[in-house]
């Protein structure tokens, strides 16, 4: 009884995970081993630790039936003020870092705050933000490219144990912290309450607005945690920083099995989604592969990921079979 | 913006006030705005005003256009940020009877220097972006020693100019008679400096050793190719493009060998005086939709420090023959 | 009574917001009053971003999204630019292979989610991917150098240049201000509108909305209404497409790739459900002009690129909030009436 | 006995009702006081305002003497009130054992002790005797068991002051007595409980004093029950006498074809040998207690669930049916679901389309247009003939109260006027007047030709309207029995083929 649910309830993640190893796999044999060389496992774990970052914080969005779609921007100019302050105003590295995690994480609970306050729909709100910060970022940053920063950080950036980037590190911690966050305390466990039926959960004494607060300003900390990472790991910081977060954010979490409905996470099936799409990166420069076929195969990949998954569950879930859903 | 000192000066030139419209922001055109406001200084042009709200979208950059000419801009130096949709919008605003200049790229679809009459525009004042990218290319090759693996970054792979590129880049190798191979060409990676310095990163794990030398034809993989060779300390040839300080220090310190510089700054310059002749119907143009090249420049340790000048007289040169040559003046 | 029902109206309180907003714009800068350089081209970008919206709303009729709306509206540009530029096809021969490719693709999308039951977010990106690289693959190898089918059937200009003052029955002339390209949108609005409001279909499309289960054990052929929808969206995405194509001059990989984010605005502005079954088809087309006023307005105020984005959101979210307070304001009354 | 809970001239008004009006109740511990009112009588209302849901419009609330008003849920839990709602209330993709522990979860050090978590949620259950696997995610659980879970979320925050609305609705005779040896725990320990439920038989068994709403208005005020007989609190509930139905055995022609027949089916979800034939103008009854698997068995007949072996003959002649549409539009069969919010209503559409939407097909115009006039129409036709109250065709689902919900969500299969009527669980939350009037309208349909299968968990329901009662046990038929309509011997008969197998 209890194991066939451990698995019902981690379908997407298992197939993820087989996909995920399957495609290692491929890629250190027809790479004839280079794949598995320091230098690209180091290329390839240090980009990962972005996508991991920037899918939980859209995951804590989705989890209150919500979308975040100012990650973008909001790594964007948190990633500036960093840079500003310490190459103009030569602030000291780790008071920059807190105060970039501080502004993301400002900025996510204006959303919430927002969302709660007017009542609008999170979609409308973040878009308005969004573009706001997208002024912001061109404000801070115009059109140059800031580097003047001690170098530490980059180098900070590159380093690493046993083959593990620091950074890395710091998002796998900060996943689990997540993780025991939404499973073991009770404010984490009240926020997926909101998601998985308001009605009830106000009922049963939850503060839904508390929840959406919480929910929003979680998810501009972990923006903040991503920008940190994205800094650390760059020559440099320009306005084009986030340009491409938002569908990075999106894919990682639902290709890892969250609901855009509320009510569910998948913290270890976003990082494994992650992982997925990242490997696509590598194989386009291990076969130099036309961008073109890149996208499609990106399409492809997520298609059969998902497509899998779903044959396994329903294969799994004859017993006790819901009504099967068109989310 | 900058304003001209004699409004109604003598030559009607205080009549015109040209808008500079980029396609978006970039680095690249920020000089125009330093060209537009020296020419406004010298020939007292009614004034200049840049406007990059164009945000890389042919619609949005239409209508920031639309606002110029709303307020009251009648000559326009325009980037389009389609070169084939361009030239639609051009011909509109010739048919409102505005002087209209292309700046930095030529509308596309045919071949602007042999057909110049199928350009709706009066003129264009662009770097011939093949022979630049083929400039780049040959000065990588001749770091390489003439033989190697070459790799190509640039930006979109659907854009008429990055298509140049590529055949300038393709050119310089044929030249060397199969002694250099081109062993990639990484597209589609310009619109981020995350996702570049990710191509680039992996693309030196994957291919490190077998690479000898790297052209970029775009801002952010030149940042970050600068970036990934200095970091893994492979033994590449790097050729980068534009004069962003980044690159600028990074030929300084040697990191890379040079970078390939265009010529934003006359464009502004002389693009408005030409704007302003044409607005004023003072001038005409002699070939109407005639191109020409602003000029494309390498620089090394050697001029990185003396370029700026050399770019500074090629501007005047050019306008010059646009004085004498390209236009006809009562 | 009657009255405060109707400013409940959302699309009331946009329409409202929207007049406010322009004329506001316009006293400080009667530049924005310009039929040609402003009111036109703002109208004509207004019909195309609506049909987009509408290729939207209609997924989000049935609770889903259509992350490939762009893109769709890039293939079908794309075939009615081949068209023209291989087999000479005339204008509307070439549109109408170029709409019926979107339809085509919204049917596969939509079988694909009903087939394997994915969430329709991972399809429609997956087709976002796939297609991103089949347009730019044909692109690249056929067009060489130009990267685009430039071929102009007669006729095209006049759908971008062209406004009803050029359409005339016997004496009378449409105004200069409103463009040729409205007459496809309001088309579009019109049967949208009719279908959800007025017909069989709608009601199945919102019923599966609003509750799939209780509509499937209600006999509705939930998996064909799912393909249903998909197939009007790419239609719609489509049309937009061409919509795009015309105005901009040729036929490129770039149309649409701007348009998704701004496909959810219009409908959800309008009052569109993100959750599903409940449209606003009018709502769509005044929530996609309130955002283009105040776009241009802005920088008809001369207002560059370092605010105009951090004006343009602060005014959206400030005259969202207005229409929010107001029905706050509304709503209390019922209850103190009490 | 000292009055734990004081309500004095509630009143409280919706956009077109007043749902309540001036009421009092006084609720004194170590008693079960029933509430009862017809649907719509303002019962769940009060129940809401009591806990903080909806702010009374007027009107005052005292808890051991001391003046409060409660402004949300968490308050009035703060001091000492639980409450099972009518609506189900629980997370779906939380486990059971979290749902119940929802309110409060122990803690140690800040964090969720689950050990904790497990032991209480398993001492809750157990006090009431059910047993459901507590990690199973309550979505998986069938309605009845949902209940259940909501009955012990509400037990094990050991409140002084306990608030039942309908907690039997869609549980069996067996869970029922179990909740009633608590109860009468609960108030032996000097407890205060109000009980609402539309089963008066229960009532009876349980409560001590009662209150009965009438329109908002309360007509009876905490009276000792044993005043008044069941007659006279019918009376006054519906306000006018009701007349008592002698429910007579009807004939059904056992030679005619069967309108639909199953040859020892099996399902995906593990029904064996499941074998019956329904004839035409017949009411099959299907008991069972909870989780036997009816409605499972409905729903694979209509094609939701595989069907692994046997077959079913429509007519005569053997059938596979592929889903709802072609039920309902080939072989013409309706099913009504138990679970009416999830499955059976647009709760944000209006009482018009949701009655309309299984005969879209019957009201069009030319080019397939709804005619809205015949919408209309028929949708009063259903509002008026089960007595649905409603402020018009356009009231969102929503906001009907609970037993008037139900009533929508039968409509919509009598308007579509199908051969074979699977009805579950009816008369859920359905209070007296309208339960007679639908046996009677059951008992009518069947009569005009319409052949039944009655889905239900009410054994006095079952005997009032099958003509054949089926028992089902663990996926399985264990009893087949001819309905004499007689209570005593029928319930006897069912509960002994229960126990037997
Ligand atoms: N949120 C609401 N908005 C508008 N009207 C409402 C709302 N909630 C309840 N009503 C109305 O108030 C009246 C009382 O509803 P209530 O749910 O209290 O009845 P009830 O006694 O619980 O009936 P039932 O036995 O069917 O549960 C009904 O007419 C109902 O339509
Ligand atoms: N002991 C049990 N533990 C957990 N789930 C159970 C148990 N027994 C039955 N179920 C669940 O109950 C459901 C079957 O209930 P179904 O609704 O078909 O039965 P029913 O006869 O209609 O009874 P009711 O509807 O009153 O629960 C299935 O979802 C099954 O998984
Ligand atoms: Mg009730
Ligand atoms: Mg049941």
């Amino acid at each position: 009884m209890k194991l066939p649910i451990f698995f019902k309830n981690r379908m997407t993640e298992f197939s993820l995970s087989v996909i995920f190893v399957i495609g290692f796999l491929a890629l250190v044999l027809t790479s004839n081993g280079v794949f598995l060389s320091r230098a690209s496992l180091q290329g390839f774990l240090t980009y990962l630790a972005v996508p991991i970052a920037i899918g939980l914080a859209q995951m804590v969005v989705l989890c209150i039936g919500q979308m975040n779609l100012a990650v973008g921007t909001m790594g964007g100019v948190s990633c500036a003020i960093m840079a500003v302050l310490m190459a103009d105003h030569n602030l000291p590295i780790w008071l920059a870092i807190f105060i970039g995690l501080f502004s993301a994480t400002a900025m996510g609970a204006i959303n919430g705050a927002l969302v709660v306050l007017t009542q609008l729909n999170g979609f409308i709100i973040t878009l308005g933000t969004y573009t706001i910060l997208l002024g912001f970022q061109y404000r801070l940053v115009k059109t140059f490219t800031i580097d003047k920063y001690p170098s530490s950080l980059p180098e900070f950036g590159k380093r690493n144990i046993l083959g593990f980037p620091y950074i890395l590190v710091v998002a796998i911690i900060t996943a689990i912290l997540l993780s025991l966050f939404f499973s073991r305390t009770i404010i984490g466990r009240r926020v997926l309450a909101t998601g998985g039926n308001p009605l009830a959960a106000r009922l049963s004494g939850v503060s839904n607005n508390r929840s959406i607060f919480i929910a929003h300003t979680l998810s501009g900390l972990l923006i903040g945690v991503a920008s940190v990472i994205t800094i650390a790991s760059l020559p440099g910081i320009n306005r084009s920083i986030g340009g491409d977060w938002l569908l990075a954010s999106f894919a990682a979490p639902i290709i890892g099995g969250v609901l855009m409905s509320g009510g569910t996470i998948a913290i270890y099936g976003t990082v494994i989604a992650a992982g997925v799409v990242r490997l696509v990166d590598i194989a386009r420069a291990q076969y130099s592969l036309d961008p073109s076929i890149v996208s499609l195969s990106v399409g492809v990949v997520t298609l059969s990921t998902v497509a899998l998954s779903e044959w396994r569950r329903r294969r799994t879930e004859r017993q006790n079979e819901g009504m099967k859903e068109l989310i | 913006s900058s304003s001209g000192d004699s409004a109604g000066s003598a030559d009607g030139f205080g009549a015109i006030k040209v808008a500079l419209v980029p396609g978006g922001a970039h680095p690249y055109f920020q000089p125009w705005k330093d060209g537009g406001a020296a020419a406004v200084a010298e020939f007292g042009v009614g004034g200049t005003e840049f406007n990059e709200t164009g945000e890389w979208d042919q619609t949005k950059h239409n209508a920031a256009i639309d606002a110029m000419a709303a307020q009251g801009y009648n000559a326009f130096g325009v980037f389009g940020v389609s070169p084939t949709d361009i030239n639609t919008t051009f011909a509109g605003l010739k048919a409102k009877g505005f002087a209209v200049g292309s700046l930095a790229s030529c509308p596309g679809g045919y071949d602007i220097v042999k057909e110049p009459q199928k350009n709706s525009a009066d003129f264009c004042l662009s770097t011939d972006t093949g022979k630049a990218a083929y400039l780049a290319a040959t000065a990588v090759i001749k770091e390489m020693g003439g033989k190697g693996n070459l790799v190509h970054l640039t930006g979109n792979a659907v854009d008429a100019n990055t298509i140049r590129r590529m055949d300038g880049v393709k050119q310089a190798i044929a030249e060397t008679g199969g002694k250099v191979k081109l062993l990639t060409t990484i597209t589609d990676i310009d619109s981020d400096l995350q996702s570049a310095t990710k191509a680039v990163t992996d693309l030196l794990a994957a291919k490190g050793k077998q690479i000898n030398g790297i052209v970029t034809t775009a801002y952010n993989p030149a940042v970050a190719a600068t970036d990934g060779v200095s970091s893994t300390k492979l033994p590449i040839k790097v050729i980068a493009i534009d004069d962003d300080q980044k690159i600028l220090d990074a030929i300084k310190s040697g990191v890379i060998s040079g970078t390939v510089v265009q010529n934003p700054w006359g464009q502004g310059y002389v693009g408005s005086w030409v704007l302003s002749a044409l607005g004023s119907k003072k001038c005409t143009m002699n070939t109407p939709g005639l191109y020409v090249d602003s000029g494309s420049f390498l620089v090394t340790k050697d001029n990185v420090d003396t370029y700026n000048d050399t770019r500074q007289a090629t501007s005047k040169e050019i306008l010059a023959a646009f004085q004498n040559e390209y236009m006809t003046c009562k | 009574m009657k009255f405060k029902k109707i400013f409940n109206d959302q699309r009331v309180v946009l329409t409202l917001l929207t007049i406010a907003l322009f004329i506001f714009f316009g006293l400080r800068n009667s530049a924005f009053f310009n039929v040609d350089f402003v009111i036109y081209p703002l109208l004509r970008d207004g019909a195309t971003l609506t049909v987009i919206g509408l290729a939207q709303l209609c997924v989000l009729s049935i609770g889903h999204l259509n992350l490939a709306v762009g893109r769709m509206a890039a293939v079908s540009a794309l075939v009615a630019g081949a068209s023209y530029q291989y087999w000479g096809l005339t204008l509307v021969q070439g549109a109408i292979l170029g709409v019926l490719a979107g339809a085509l693709l919204g049917a596969i999308t939509g079988w694909i989610i009903v087939k394997s039951q994915v969430n329709a977010f991972i399809v429609t990106l997956a087709m976002d991917f796939a297609l991103l690289g089949l347009v730019t693959f044909i692109y690249v190898t056929f067009t060489g150098a130009t990267a685009a089918f430039t071929t102009k059937p007669a006729g095209m200009d006049y759908w971008r240049s062209k406004s009803l003052a050029d359409f005339c029955l016997g004496p009378i002339c449409g105004p200069k201000a409103l463009p040729m390209m409205l007459v496809p949108a309001i088309f579009c609005l019109i049967l949208v509108s009719f279908m959800f409001s007025k017909t069989r279909l709608g009601r199945e499309l919102l019923s599966t909305g609003s509750n799939l289960r209780a509509a499937k054990l209600s006999g509705i052929p939930v998996e064909n209404r799912v393909m249903t929808a998909h197939i009007f969206s790419g239609t719609l995405a489509g049309i937009g497409g061409l919509m795009l194509a015309y105005t901009n001059g040729s036929f490129t990989a770039a149309i649409g790739s701007q348009v998704m984010l701004p496909s959810f605005l219009g409908p959800v502005l309008g009052g569109t459900l993100l959750a599903g079954g409940a449209v606003a088809v009018l709502g769509t087309f005044i929530g996609t002009m309130m955002t283009l006023v105040i776009r241009q307005g802005l920088s008809v105020q001369g207002i560059g690129l370092e605010t105009l984005n951090i004006a343009l959101g602060l005014v959206l979210l400030l005259a969202l909030s207005v229409g929010q307070i107001q029905k706050m304001f509304t709503s209390i009354k019922l209850r103190g009436k009490k | 006995m000292s009055n734990q809970l004081l309500i004095s001239k509630v009143s409280k008004a919706f956009p077109g009702v007043q749902a309540l009006n001036e009421v009092n109740l006084n609720l004194t511990s170590g008693t079960v006081h029933a509430l009862l009112g017809e649907n719509g009588a303002g019962k769940s209302t009060l129940i809401k305002i009591i806990t903080g849901v909806y702010l009374a419009d007027s009107g005052s609330l005292k808890v051991e003497g001391v003046e409060k008003s409660f402004h949300n849920p968490i308050e009035s839990t703060h001091s000492g009130i639980a409450v099972v709602h009518q609506e189900r209330n629980l997370i779906p993709e939380f486990s059971v054992e979290e749902n119940i522990t929802l309110h409060n979860p122990p803690l140690k050090l800040g964090i969720i002790d689950r050990k904790e978590r497990t032991r209480l949620a398993k001492q809750a259950l157990e006090t009431l005797g059910f047993e459901i696997d507590l990690t199973e995610r309550v979505k998986n659980l069938s309605v009845a068991q949902m209940q259940l879970v909501e009955i012990a979320k509400a037990l094990v925050t050991n409140a002084k002051i306990i608030l039942l609305d309908e907690p039997t609705a869609s549980i069996t005779g067996s869970e029922t007595s179990k909740l009633f040896d608590v109860i009468k725990r609960l108030k032996s320990q000097g407890n205060a409980i109000l009980f609402v439920s539309h089963k008066l038989e229960e009532v009876y068994e349980i409560c001590d004093t009662v209150t009965v709403l009438r329109d908002g208005v309360s007509v009876l005020e905490s009276m000792p029950l044993a005043d008044y007989k069941q007659g006279e609190i019918v009376d006054l509930m519906v306000g006018r006498h009701l007349a008592e139905r002698k429910a007579e055995t009807r004939r059904v022609d056992r030679n005619a074809t069967p309108v639909i027949e199953l040859k020892n089916l099996q399902t995906s979800l593990g029904h064996r040998n499941i074998s019956l034939s329904l004839y035409p103008g017949e009411v099959l009854g299907m008991y069972g207690l909870v989780g036997a698997g009816r409605s499972e068995l409905a729903r694979s007949i209509l094609g939701l669930h595989a069907i692994t072996g046997g077959e079913i003959l429509v007519n005569g002649s053997v059938v596979k049916i592929r889903n709802f549409t072609e039920a309902l539009h080939k072989y013409r069969i309706g099913y009504v679901t138990e679970n009416r919010k999830e499955e059976g209503l647009f709760l944000d559409f209006p009482v018009r389309k949701n009655i309309s939407v299984t005969i879209l097909a019957k009201i069009l115009q030319r080019l397939s247009v709804i005619n809205p006039k015949k919408e209309d129409d028929i949708a009063t036709k259903y509002v008026d003939r089960l007595g649905i109250k409603v402020v018009d065709n356009n009231q969102l689902a929503l906001t009907l109260s609970g037993g008037n919900q139900q009533k929508v969500s039968v409509s919509k299969w009598l308007a579509a006027e199908t051969k074979i009527l699977i009805i579950d669980e009816p008369t859920v939350g359905v209070d007296v007047r309208t339960k007679a009037s639908f046996h009677e309208l059951i008992t009518e349909l069947a009569n005009e030709g319409l052949s039944i299968i009655l889905i239900s968990s009410d054994l006095a329901e079952m005997v009032a309207v099958a003509d054949r009662i089926l028992v089902m046990r663990r996926y399985e038929f264990v009893g087949d029995l001819d309905n004499s309509k007689d209570y005593q011997s029928m319930s006897r008969s069912i509960m002994n083929s229960i126990q037997a197998s």
